[in-house]
Parts: C-alpha cells; sequence; structure tokens
C-alpha cells in the first residue's frame, strides 16, 4: 500500500498568518505540500463547526494560525478563536479523537520562517498520529 | 558538606594549591573525597588529538565519581574543568554516543550518569559557604585573625578556560567578593581574564612572554601587592615566566590568601613553595 | 610541461574538503564575515602563518591542504576569546580543534614546530601511566628540543628546592583499560633539528 | 445585497508568472484539470495574468463567452486581488464574483517536488472554483473622514510629514513625548555627507511647524488610546502635567537659571552635562515652555517647600497643580514617527564603556562635537585637553549575532563625518576600524574618498578589544585598541586618547506598545512591519496607518525626509477625496433567521450590533462593523455572516480542498 500523505488545512488569519506564508513564499522557505491554506480575515471568525466540518470531510489535521495576542487587527479576534478552539476540540475529543490533531498557533506577519517551522512540525506531528478516523469516530 | 575532588594533574605539584585548599577546607569543616583511581582529562592536548578519546577519558572521571555515589565532581584547575565540562556537553547532546561510551566503560564496571556535573572549588567557597560560617571563622580565626589585611591590594585573575566560552559564572565577580569578604582589598584591571599562555609556555616560552606580562602588568599599573588565581597552570606560568619579563609579583592561589585570614601559617599554605616569595608585610597584614 | 599564467591555488580534493565541512561546526565558516575580531582577540595570532579569519578564508577558497598544513592550529591556546566576541557565533576554537584533529591523523603538521612533540610527549605520558607529569612530559619533549631542555634547567632546579619537582610518575592504577579505551595518539613529524617555528 | 440567481458561468485562468510558477506548476495540466471542473467555462493559461493583455483575455472572455464568475490562479490576492478585481468590474461583472487561487507563495514558491506543487495547485484551484460558485455581489457605502491626521512622533519625520500635509489643507496633530519636537536630529551638530550644520536647516522647520496655523503640538505628551478606523479615527493625548502654564510662559528661563536642584544628567547631552529641575532640553527648543521634572523637584518630588521658580516667575506661570489632561481629537489617518533609540554598548565589555572615560557613544560625541554642547563645541577630553589620537570603532551592536544582526546604515557614513570633523577642529590623527565601509547614496562614495584623502587611517578589522593597559609604558593612561588590520593580515595595537563606537540604531523605547494602539506590528527586531516591503514601504496592514523615518527601520536624514513626505502623500490621498468606501466584506444580520439570543452582541469588539426590542432582533450598523466574523462563529442560528466569508463559501472551499 503506498505511503500515508495526510490531508491538513489551515485556516489563517489575512493580517499575520497569511502574511507570514506569503514572506516564506517570497523567501522560498519551503514546507510539506501537505498543507492547504484557507484564508479568513481574522481567526475569530472561526465557527467550530468549520473544524468539525473539516475532519467530517476527512481532514488529518487542522492547523489554525492568528496574530500574537495584543496584535489583533479586530481588537481580540484571537482571544476569542482561542476559546472557541478549546470548546471543538473538548467536543471532538468526546468522540475519542486525538487533541494533536487540532493546534492553534499564533505567527505575526514577520515570521516567514516561523510558519514554515509550524508547518513541518505539525505535518510530522499528523504523520506520526497516521490517517484520521474521526469520520467513522463521529458516525459511530 | 562533601564533594568527589578531581585534583587533575597539576595539583600536587602546584606552589602550595593542595596544602591550602586542604587546610582551608579542614577550617571550614569541608570534606573533599578524591575521586579513586583518576584519570588525566586530556586537558587541550587531547581534543585536538582525538575527540572520542577525549570524551572517553572525561566520561571515565564522571563514571568513578557516580560509582562512590557523587553526581558532581569538583575541580581546581580551569584546563580540567573546561575539559571535563565540554564532554558533559557533548555527552549530554548525542545520547547514542552515551551508550557506546557506556559500553566501552562497562569493562571497569563503569557507567556514564549524563546527569553529571562539574563546578570549581572557588564555586564551592562563594556560592556553598554559608556567611556564617565565613565570619565565624575570619574574626575568630585558629589564631586570631591577622589585622590590617584590607590594606593588602590583591589582583584577581581568574584565566581563560573558568569563565570561557560559556560567560556564567555566577556571581561573575566570584572572586573579588570573595578576596574582599575574607578582608583583603581588590583592585580592578583589565587582564583578569586575558590568557597567560600557559598551554604553550613550554615549547614557546619567548612567544608567551608578552602575554605573561600584561597580566602582570596590569595588577602592577594598579598597585597591587599580589596577584591571585584559581589555576595551577596560570600560577605556574605567572609566576615562572616573570624571571623573564623582569617584574617580581608575587602569584598565589585564592585558597592561600583565604588561608591567611582564616589564620592560617603561611607554611601550611605553602606559600613558601612559591617562585616569587610573598613579603612579610603581606603575610602578617599592614597594621599602619 | 604545463603552462601556467601564474600561482594557482593548491587544488584541495573534495573528499578533504567535504569531510571538515561535515564535521559538527564545519559549515559555521560559511558564516564568517572576515571581520578579523578573532585574530584580534586571538594571544598568539602574531605568530601564525594564518590567523583563524584567514584560516576560514583558506579553507572557503578550497585550500584545504594549505590550511591543515599551517602552524595555527597549534598555536591555539584554547582561550575561547575568539568564541565569546565572534559576532556571527562560530565557534573558532572547535573548529581548530577539528583542524587539528585531521591534521594529526593525516600527519601534516609542518616540520619543525614544536607543539606536535610537546603534544606527543603528553599523550605518551598518558598513555602509559593515565596521568601526566610535567617533569616526564619536559624529558621527553627535551629529547627533541634539547635547547629548550636546557633552558628549562635552572627553573628545574628551583623547583627542587622548592620540593616540587615531582620525577617519579604519577599513575592511575587501571593502566591496561586506559590504554584500551585511546584509539590514537599522535605520531610526530620527524622534526629533525630545532627549526624555530 | 444583490442576491445573484443566476447559473455560475465560470472561467479560470492560470498564471505563469514568467517562471515563478511555471518552472514548478504544470500550468497546462492545472489548466486541463480546471476545465474539468463543474461550472467552469472557460480555462486559459497565460504568461503574465497581471499584465494587460493577461487582464484583457479576462475582460473580453466575460463579455465575449458571457462568464459571470472569475478564478485566477497566480499570486498572492495580497498582491493583485484588486487589479484582478477591476478587471471583473470593467468587463461589467461585480468585483465580488472574483476569486483567486494563491499557487505562487503557496505552492510553487515552497514546494520543492514538481508533481506535489502541481497537484497542490489543481488543489487550489478546484476550490476557488467551489467557492466562487456561492459568491455574492455585494454593496458599499461611502462615509465622510475627518480631514486630519494625527502624527506620533516630533522628529525630523513627524515635523516633514506635518508639514507636507498641513500645506496639503489638512489639520495636523503632533504628540510628541519629550518636552520639545525636534528629534534626534535636534542634537547633531553638521550632517554628512554636505557638512551643512543641523540646526541651520532644522531650527527653521520647528519654527514653521510651530507656527503653521494646521499643525497643533502637543510635548510632553502621550497617546493613550487609538480607536475608530481609516477616515475616522479617535484619538485620546494625554499631556502629561508641565507645571508650567504654556499660555503665560514667556520662555524667560529665569526658573531654569534659579532652581537649586542643578545635579541632574541631561538626557538631551546624553549625560555630559547636568540640568535643573524645571528645564527646557535645549535653546531652540520648541515649545520654549520648560517643565518640571515632577521626580527630581525639590517641591514635586521631594516634599520639600522650595517654590523658588513660582517665586522669580514674573508671568505668574508656575502651576504646581497641575494634574495630566486628555485630549480627544479626530483623525483621518496617523503616521508614526517614532523614531529610534541609540544601542547601549555596555554588554560589549571588551571596549570598556562605562568603564574607560574616554569612551564615548557616537551620540555622546555629536553633542561633545556640538555647538550647544558641553564644551560649546571644541573637541575635548574629561581632562579639558584635545585629543591627539582617535579611533572610531564601527559596527557596535550591529552586525553582530549577539545584540542586532542588522547592519544600521547610517554609522559608516556619520563615522567618516566624525573624522572629518576631528581633523578639521583638532588635527587629530584618527583610526577608523570598519568591516566593510557602506556609503550607498548620493554623494556618499565622495565623502568616503575625501576622508581617505585626508589621512584618516582606515582599517579593514572589527575592533577586538580596548583595554587600558599599554604595550608601553610612555602610552600608561592611554586606552590601546587592538584589531586585526585583516587586509595587511597583522594585529594592530594602537595607543589612543580617545574612542568614539559608532552604534547602530534600535526602535525607540516603547514603540512596540504605541504601535499596537492602531493596530502596528513589529518585526524580529521590533522596527514597524510595513504592507509591503518593496511596493507598500511607507503603509501598514491597517488602512490609514503610515509609516515615517527610522521607526520603519535604520534610515539616514535624506531617507527619513523622503519618507515622511512619502506618508503625508498618502494621507493626503487617502483624505482629499473626503470620503472613504466602507468594506463590503462585512457582518449581515438575517432578520428571519434571527433569534434574538444577543449572543452577538457580547462578542462584538466595535459595539456595532444593536438590539431591535420591537422585532426583537439583532441589527448590524454598517458603519462601525470591521467584518471580523466574531459575531457569525458564535450566531447559533447562523444568521449572522459576514459578506464573502460566509458559512456557504468558506465550508464549499474546505469540502473541495479535501475531496
Amino acid at each position: 500500500m503506498e505511503e500515508f500523505r495526510p490531508k491538513i488545512v489551515a485556516m489563517v488569519c489575512n493580517w499575520c498568518t497569511y502574511t507570514a506564508a506569503d514572506l516564506a513564499g517570497t523567501s522560498r522557505l519551503d514546507y510539506p505540500a501537505e498543507i492547504r491554506l484557507v484564508r479568513l480575515m481574522c481567526t475569530g471568525m472561526i465557527d467550530p463547526k468549520y473544524i468539525i466540518k473539516a475532519f467530517l470531510d476527512g481532514a488529518d489535521g487542522v492547523f489554525i494560525g492568528g496574530c500574537h495576542p495584543g496584535d489583533c487587527h479586530y481588537i481580540d479576534g484571537n482571544i476569542k478563536a482561542e476559546k472557541r478552539v478549546k470548546a471543538a476540540a473538548s467536543l471532538l475529543e468526546q468522540f475519542g479523537f486525538e487533541p494533536d490533531r487540532l493546534q492553534l498557533t499564533w505567527i505575526g506577519a514577520s515570521e516567514g520562517p516561523e510558519f514554515q517551522e509550524h508547518m513541518k512540525h505539525f505535518t510530522q506531528t499528523i504523520n506520526a498520529l497516521g490517517p484520521s478516523q474521526t469520520r467513522e469516530l463521529m458516525v459511530l | 558538606m562533601k564533594y568527589a575532588f578531581y585534583p587533575g594533574c597539576s595539583y600536587s605539584s602546584a606552589a602550595g594549591y593542595k596544602e591550602s585548599v586542604d587546610a582551608v577546607i579542614r577550617v571550614l569543616g569541608i570534606r573533599f573525597d578524591e575521586i579513586p583511581d583518576w584519570n588525566c582529562c586530556g586537558a587541550t592536548v587531547y581534543p585536538g588529538v582525538s575527540e572520542k578519546d577525549t570524551m572517553l577519558l572525561g566520561a571515565r572521571v564522571f563514571s568513578l565519581a557516580n560509582k562512590n555515589g557523587y553526581l558532581e565532581i569538583i575541580t581546581g584547575c580551569n584546563a580540567c574543568y573546561s575539559t571535563l565540562r565540554k564532554v558533559l556537553e557533548k555527552l549530554k547532546a548525542d545520547k547514542a554516543f552515551v551508550e557506546d561510551v557506556n559500553r566501552r566503560l562497562s569493562v571497569e564496571g563503569l557507567v556514564f550518569d549524563d546527569n553529571s556535573k562539574i563546578r570549581h572549588v572557588i564555586e564551592v567557597f562563594a556560592n556553598d559557604v554559608p556567611e556564617a560560617l565565613w565570619t565565624e571563622k575570619i574574626t575568630s580565626g585558629h589564631k586570631g585573625t591577622r589585622p590590617g589585611f584590607n590594606k593588602i591590594k590583591v589582583a584577581p585573575y581568574y584565566g581563560c578556560q573558568l569563565t570561557r566560552p560559556w560567560n556564567d559564572l555566577d556571581p561573575a565577580d566570584m572572586l573579588e567578593q570573595l578576596i574582599e569578604k575574607v578582608g583583603f582589598t581588590t583592585v580592578d584591571h583589565s587582564a583578569k581574564t586575558m590568557c597567560c599562555g600557559a598551554s604553550l609556555a613550554v615549547p614557546h616560552a619567548k612567544e608567551t612572554r608578552p602575554l605573561i606580562k600584561r597580566i602582570i602588568d596590569g595588577a602592577v599599573y594598579n598597585k597591587a601587592d599580589i596577584v591571585t588565581t584559581l589555576c595551577p597552570l596560570c600560577q605556574f606560568n605567572l609566576d615562572q615566566g616573570q624571571a623573564a619579563t623582569g617584574t617580581a609579583i608575587p602569584v598565589t592561589y585564592f585558597s592561600q590568601i583565604i588561608g591567611l585570614a582564616l589564620g592560617l601559617e603561611p607554611e601550611e599554605l605553602g606559600l613558601d613553595k612559591l617562585l616569587i616569595r610573598v613579603k612579610k608585610d603581606v603575610l602578617h597584614g599592614r597594621n599602619n | 610541461m604545463k603552462h601556467s599564467y601564474g600561482k594557482r591555488s593548491m587544488k584541495t580534493d573534495p573528499e578533504l574538503r567535504d569531510s571538515f565541512y561535515n564535521s559538527p561546526h564545519g559549515k559555521d565558516i560559511l558564516r564568517c564575515i572576515q571581520c578579523g575580531t578573532c585574530s584580534g582577540s586571538c594571544p598568539y595570532s602574531d605568530q601564525m602563518d594564518y590567523a583563524p579569519r584567514g584560516l576560514f578564508a583558506l579553507i572557503r577558497d578550497n585550500e584545504m591542504a594549505e590550511a591543515l598544513s599551517s602552524n595555527t592550529l597549534w598555536f591555539c591556546s584554547s582561550c575561547y576569546q575568539c568564541i565569546e566576541r565572534c559576532p556571527q557565533e562560530i565557534p573558532v576554537t572547535d573548529i581548530v580543534y577539528t583542524l587539528k584533529q585531521m591534521a594529526v591523523e593525516m600527519n601534516t603538521m609542518p616540520s619543525g614546530l614544536k607543539m606536535p612533540d610537546f603534544y606527543a610527549a603528553f599523550a605518551d605520558n598518558l598513555v602509559h601511566f593515565g596521568r601526566v607529569t610535567e617533569s616526564l612530559i619536559m624529558a621527553k619533549y627535551g629529547v627533541k628540543h634539547p635547547l629548550d631542555a636546557l633552558k628549562n634547567i635552572p627553573l628545574a632546579l628551583k623547583l627542587m628546592t622548592r620540593k616540587r619537582m615531582d620525577i617519579k610518575p604519577q599513575m592511575t592504577k587501571n593502566r591496561t583499560s586506559i590504554r584500551a579505551y585511546l584509539e590514537r595518539h599522535p605520531q610526530p613529524p620527524d622534526t629533525s633539528g630545532e627549526k624555530n617555528s | 445585497m444583490a442576491v445573484t440567481t443566476e447559473k455560475p458561468v465560470i472561467g479560470v485562468y492560470v498564471c505563469h508568472c514568467g517562471m515563478n510558477i511555471a518552472s514548478k506548476v504544470d500550468t497546462e495540466a492545472v489548466k486541463n484539470h480546471a476545465r474539468g471542473l463543474q461550472n467552469v467555462k472557460v480555462a486559459e493559461e497565460y504568461k503574465f495574468m497581471c499584465s494587460s493583455p493577461g487582464q484583457d483575455l479576462i475582460i473580453n472572455d466575460i463579455k465575449k463567452k458571457g462568464l459571470n464568475r472569475i478564478v485566477v490562479a497566480s499570486c498572492s490576492p495580497r498582491m493583485h486581488e484588486i487589479t484582478f478585481r477591476k478587471a471583473c468590474e470593467a468587463a461589467g461583472i461585480s468585483k465580488f464574483f472574483f476569486q483567486m487561487a494563491n499557487i505562487r507563495e503557496n505552492s510553487s514558491w515552497v514546494t520543492p517536488d514538481k508533481d506535489d506543487a502541481t497537484g497542490k495547485a489543481k488543489e487550489l484551484v478546484a476550490a476557488a472554483v467551489a467557492r466562487v460558485s456561492h459568491h455574492k455581489d455585494l454593496s458599499t457605502r461611502h462615509v465622510d473622514v475627518t480631514k486630519s491626521v494625527l502624527i506620533i512622533g516630533g522628529g525630523i519625520a513627524g515635523m516633514q510629514a506635518a508639514l507636507t500635509a498641513a500645506e496639503a489643507g489638512l489639520k495636523v496633530v503632533i504628540v510628541e513625548r519629550e518636552p520639545s519636537i525636534g528629534g534626534h536630529m535636534a542634537k547633531f551638530d553638521k550632517t554628512f555627507p554636505t557638512l551643512d550644520c543641523a540646526a541651520c536647516i532644522m531650527t527653521p522647520k520647528m519654527v514653521s511647524v510651530s507656527q503653521h496655523e494646521n499643525i497643533t503640538v502637543h510635548t510632553w505628551s502621550e497617546v493613550e488610546s487609538i480607536t475608530g478606523f481609516v477616515g475616522n479615527f479617535k484619538v485620546r493625548v494625554k499631556k502629561k502635567p508641565r507645571y508650567v502654564d504654556e499660555e503665560k510662559c514667556t520662555g524667560c528661563g529665569v526658573c531654569m537659571e534659579k532652581c537649586p536642584s542643578k545635579k541632574i544628567t541631561s538626557e538631551f547631552d546624553e549625560g555630559l552635562t547636568r540640568r535643573t529641575a524645571i528645564f527646557s532640553p535645549f535653546p531652540q527648543a520648541v515649545p520654549k515652555t520648560p517643565v518640571i521634572d515632577a521626580k527630581n523637584c525639590l517641591k514635586l518630588g521631594k516634599g520639600k517647600k522650595c517654590g523658588i521658580c513660582e517665586k522669580f516667575c514674573e508671568a505668574d506661570a508656575i502651576n504646581y497643580d497641575q494634574e495630566p489632561e486628555f485630549v480627544d481629537i479626530n483623525a483621518g489617518a496617523v503616521i508614526y514617527a517614532t523614531g529610534f533609540k541609540a544601542f547601549d554598548p555596555t554588554p560589549l565589555g571588551q571596549y570598556g564603556y562605562g568603564r574607560y572615560q574616554e569612551v564615548y557613544t557616537s551620540l555622546e560625541f555629536e553633542r561633545l562635537n556640538n555647538a550647544t554642547g558641553p564644551t560649546s563645541g571644541s573637541i575635548l577630553m574629561k581632562n579639558g585637553k584635545p585629543p591627539e589620537t582617535v579611533a572610531i570603532v564601527h559596527c557596535v551592536g550591529s552586525r553582530d549575532k549577539k545584540y542586532n544582526t542588522y547592519c544600521s546604515r547610517v554609522c559608516c557614513m556619520y563615522s567618516m563625518k566624525f573624522a572629518h570633523l576631528l581633523k578639521d577642529k583638532t588635527g587629530a590623527e584618527v583610526w577608523e576600524f570598519y568591516i566593510d565601509v557602506r556609503s550607498p547614496g548620493k554623494l556618499y562614495e565622495e565623502f568616503y574618498n575625501r576622508v581617505q584623502e585626508e589621512g584618516v587611517h582606515l582599517v579593514r578589522g572589527r575592533v577586538a578589544e580596548i583595554t587600558d593597559i599599554p604595550d608601553e609604558p610612555e602610552d600608561i593612561g592611554k586606552l590601546t585598541v587592538v584589531a586585526e588590520n585583516t587586509l595587511t593580515m597583522k594585529t594592530l595595537r594602537v595607543p589612543v586618547d580617545m574612542v568614539i563606537l559608532s552604534v547602530g540604531l534600535e526602535p525607540a523605547d516603547g514603540s512596540d506598545d504605541v504601535g499596537k494602539l492602531a493596530g502596528v506590528q513589529t518585526d524580529g527586531d521590533g522596527w514597524f512591519s510595513e504592507l509591503h516591503a518593496k511596493l507598500g514601504p511607507v503603509s501598514t496592514p491597517s488602512a490609514g496607518v503610515y509609516l515615517a523615518g527610522c521607526c520603519q527601520g535604520p534610515k539616514d536624514i535624506p531617507d527619513t525626509v523622503a519618507q515622511a513626505s512619502a506618508a503625508a502623500g498618502e494621507a493626503i490621498a487617502l483624505l482629499s477625496k473626503g470620503t472613504v468606501e466602507t468594506r463590503a466584506e462585512i457582518s449581515h444580520i438575517d432578520p428571519d433567521l434571527c433569534t434574538g439570543c444577543k449572543t452577538c452582541i457580547g462578542v462584538c469588539a466595535y459595539s456595532a450590533i444593536s438590539f431591535d426590542e420591537s422585532l426583537n432582533i439583532a441589527r448590524v450598523n454598517d458603519a462601525l462593523c470591521q467584518g471580523c466574523g466574531s459575531c457569525a462563529a458564535v450566531c447559533p442560528s447562523s444568521s449572522a455572516q459576514v459578506g464573502h466569508f460566509t458559512d456557504n463559501q468558506v465550508m464549499h472551499e474546505l469540502e473541495e480542498l479535501l475531496s
């Protein structure tokens, strides 16, 4: 059987992490192709159902990247996001899903190298966890 | 207080280092257990010959201490300190290598524990000995402390390998504080951590002269009565080297002046072994 | 015969270069901005044919062979001043150690250099006794460099009067095992006579 | 919100971006993949989609082939989304019917393997197609702007920006935390490379700033808070108590003469002189009104009954009871000009700063050399004698991983200036120690050559150490500078009388916090981040907020002035229209779905949601909503939706990405 290529979505904020991703690009800092970015205006607009939806659609990992606390373009959207992601995580956990599959991190606009690092590291984590059973688990 | 002690090869033949340390810890009630069957750390020579070998030499020293129930070892030599500390750092960073080392050491039934630590004797005196004990021993030293040591100007000399490359001696002015604590006066100078060239002194005496001179000058320009060191190689080099630099300022071990402050006799402290002798008025303090 | 337009730089064989660059800190020299802080800080740079900065420049020019036969390696006193000050945080001393090991391994020590003989004396002492004794190192080294030995006689006498001349070797009990540990100790080059470095 | 019911007819355009994309992504494969996607009628590839032929391709297809949705697979939307949205509008469809797939920054530039890069590009395109099918047209409104600019910092950058904006008829408010405007430039005597006197070009500017009818200056003040948004910022300024009435004070200076506490180190003179507790930092200060430094004032700080300044003030301007005062202002735009601070060389022990008295920082030397400085401009050592030999040490705290990795850009040139002035004033022998001489700028290289020809020793080598231990006894009392001359490969040991450390530049203290007030971020080194390294050097991601001078990175005076004018230009361009378009991507609450639970009201950071008691539903105020989507994320009935980021749109993008 062929090697496991995880599906990972990264929902990132337009002002910080998406900009960092652009910077990583401009600086040619490569990271795993498994990462697919979804650009949102703010992590604060991430409805927990987006996360659940992603896993139901077969995501093996969901990464959420926003501005460092205090840097949010919309005052405190990132802080709100943190709370909601926790909520989503605990919900998913009840269905026996590994918490490490969902990660929220702050990556500032100028942190291209950090973005690359996080992408590499998160992909390793997911690779280690293997394919997500979430779908089956949730159906039960 | 008891510690595993690593003398290193230059310790016993050094000018009263052993004598003075033994005398001082006796007074302070500290015990140094010499690591049984310790071997040479390889100093600055072996890392340039074979890194693997240096690792084993160092690992063996630590394991011997571990075997006797000590995780931490104490040494009085800067060269040993830096060589062994570098071995520790390399081993701690390389688990695979540790296994290899342990496999080799098992012949002697030894095991290297990577929680091992190393410190210099001065750290014991400066950080472990409680203030109270100092005040007690210094004021009411064996034969009563001689007056007037505060008129004696001491130039501290750290050498290179205790402070560099780590730069994390804490407190950074440990030696100065200790000198002041036992009642002497320190003189500030810019050569405290300059290299004295001990490791090249034998084959390259001529080329090493300027290194010795700038350190001695640092002390002389600041009107020091004596220089005090923490390493047998530094002490020997600065002491014998002055024959060629035309200066004659005594170079002691920090343990020797501490000994004086504790009221010990110059002979007990091996001060008679210095090539450049300490003047009487210094030994007995200046009253006027 | 091959025609040449001028002095050509020694071509280093790639293996030599790679084994250096693949050593623990080898690639760090690529960071060097050639500011000379290391050389300026080095207490023995005046004696070196190439001070550390120059050495790194040589290596980056593929002149590995020349770097390995430079006397620089043998004048490093391991004072770490260079490391402390290097603005690029290059572990200069450790890199010199690596180069020295390569030089010992390949026996590229320039002849007439005294340090390798001193190293040999030291290592020999260590290998035999597990510990070293200054007087014995001096004796062994003195055979190769009688002048240095002679110069040291007054000092030796003085030390004796101070009861500091240990002429019986210090040694460990378990010498065989220590010898077993040590894979290598330097074969000094045949330094015929006293050429000062 | 105009709802479009027509069936989506999509055109997909894959850009090569020269070789930037094409070298890694098989654009033809991506094109063919797109052709197979639902609702896609046209899929093309082209070398440069952003070029006008590229845009025409889109416009023509929309017109001729009846496309009503467009996807361009090229670079980051932060780069060209606006370009292609304009193209859509030009062709007569809503600019919101466009979606960009970033296959350059997100694929070709970051994916080593060609197949991976192509595969990823296909997925990104597919996701964009899925998303765009669900795009809706959105409407925007125009709101009036306040034709005024807030400028934070009154140094040369702030003043330049202020004058430019004020000349264009905008109202300007400068907030400066020091007692006077002028900043660092006011401390300089001469400026490179022309050597014209800083004061001569500075003082008139300070005066015109203070006299300009459109400029208000708040010195000894700090910005407390910034709220609102582009065109309509609400700013609260805190005026620290001056204890001197600006209206009444005539600036006669008697108070300063009489003040008994005279031993306070002068910040302006870099600690080389002492000042009084009631003080004006320098003679040409604007405003002239002094301030009482309460901490050091006998009466205010030490509880003594002194009161001498009050006694001697004929204008009766002293007021010990002054309290902090808060001023609220409206501003259409904000310009940051918070400048820099000089690197403190104390940690570099080997240079002996603070240990050897003849080791100076460059700013200290600027004062030492300044006509209004401690020595009235004659360069003297602490012993009152002029130096005979001086060493200038470049790159102190710059190009050094332990401190600042970056090059501070100005040090080489000001060091050359120092060398020239030293030769000129004292005839001293000058040694400059450099790693690399960096003189890119008009007449800079020429100035470097001039200094060389004046006989300054330029040594290529970073100084290793400075010691007071001389090589020769006759040099006792001098400092010996040790460095390798990397060109001769010799170690130099130069005995000198005086050493100048050319310290680098760092962001001003507290700039980080001031930046946060308007959502301006800092980079790894603490400088403010511009919108785009090349194309947006004075803008920031926050609309209506601009950067001027060193707060964005080390700069010399010409560059600072240029950038300050540019920042003012941006502000003028923004505000001269009189209105700004409200963002369309804002929240909307569907009255039919809203259950009136008020959860959204709690999470809105802009108090943009009000509650309609009569209908028992929540309503969004378009003017206040910023479109952050916090309400949408919490709305249990999904009645709150952010335009262009609706559940429907995001979910379809996710679904396609994961299919």
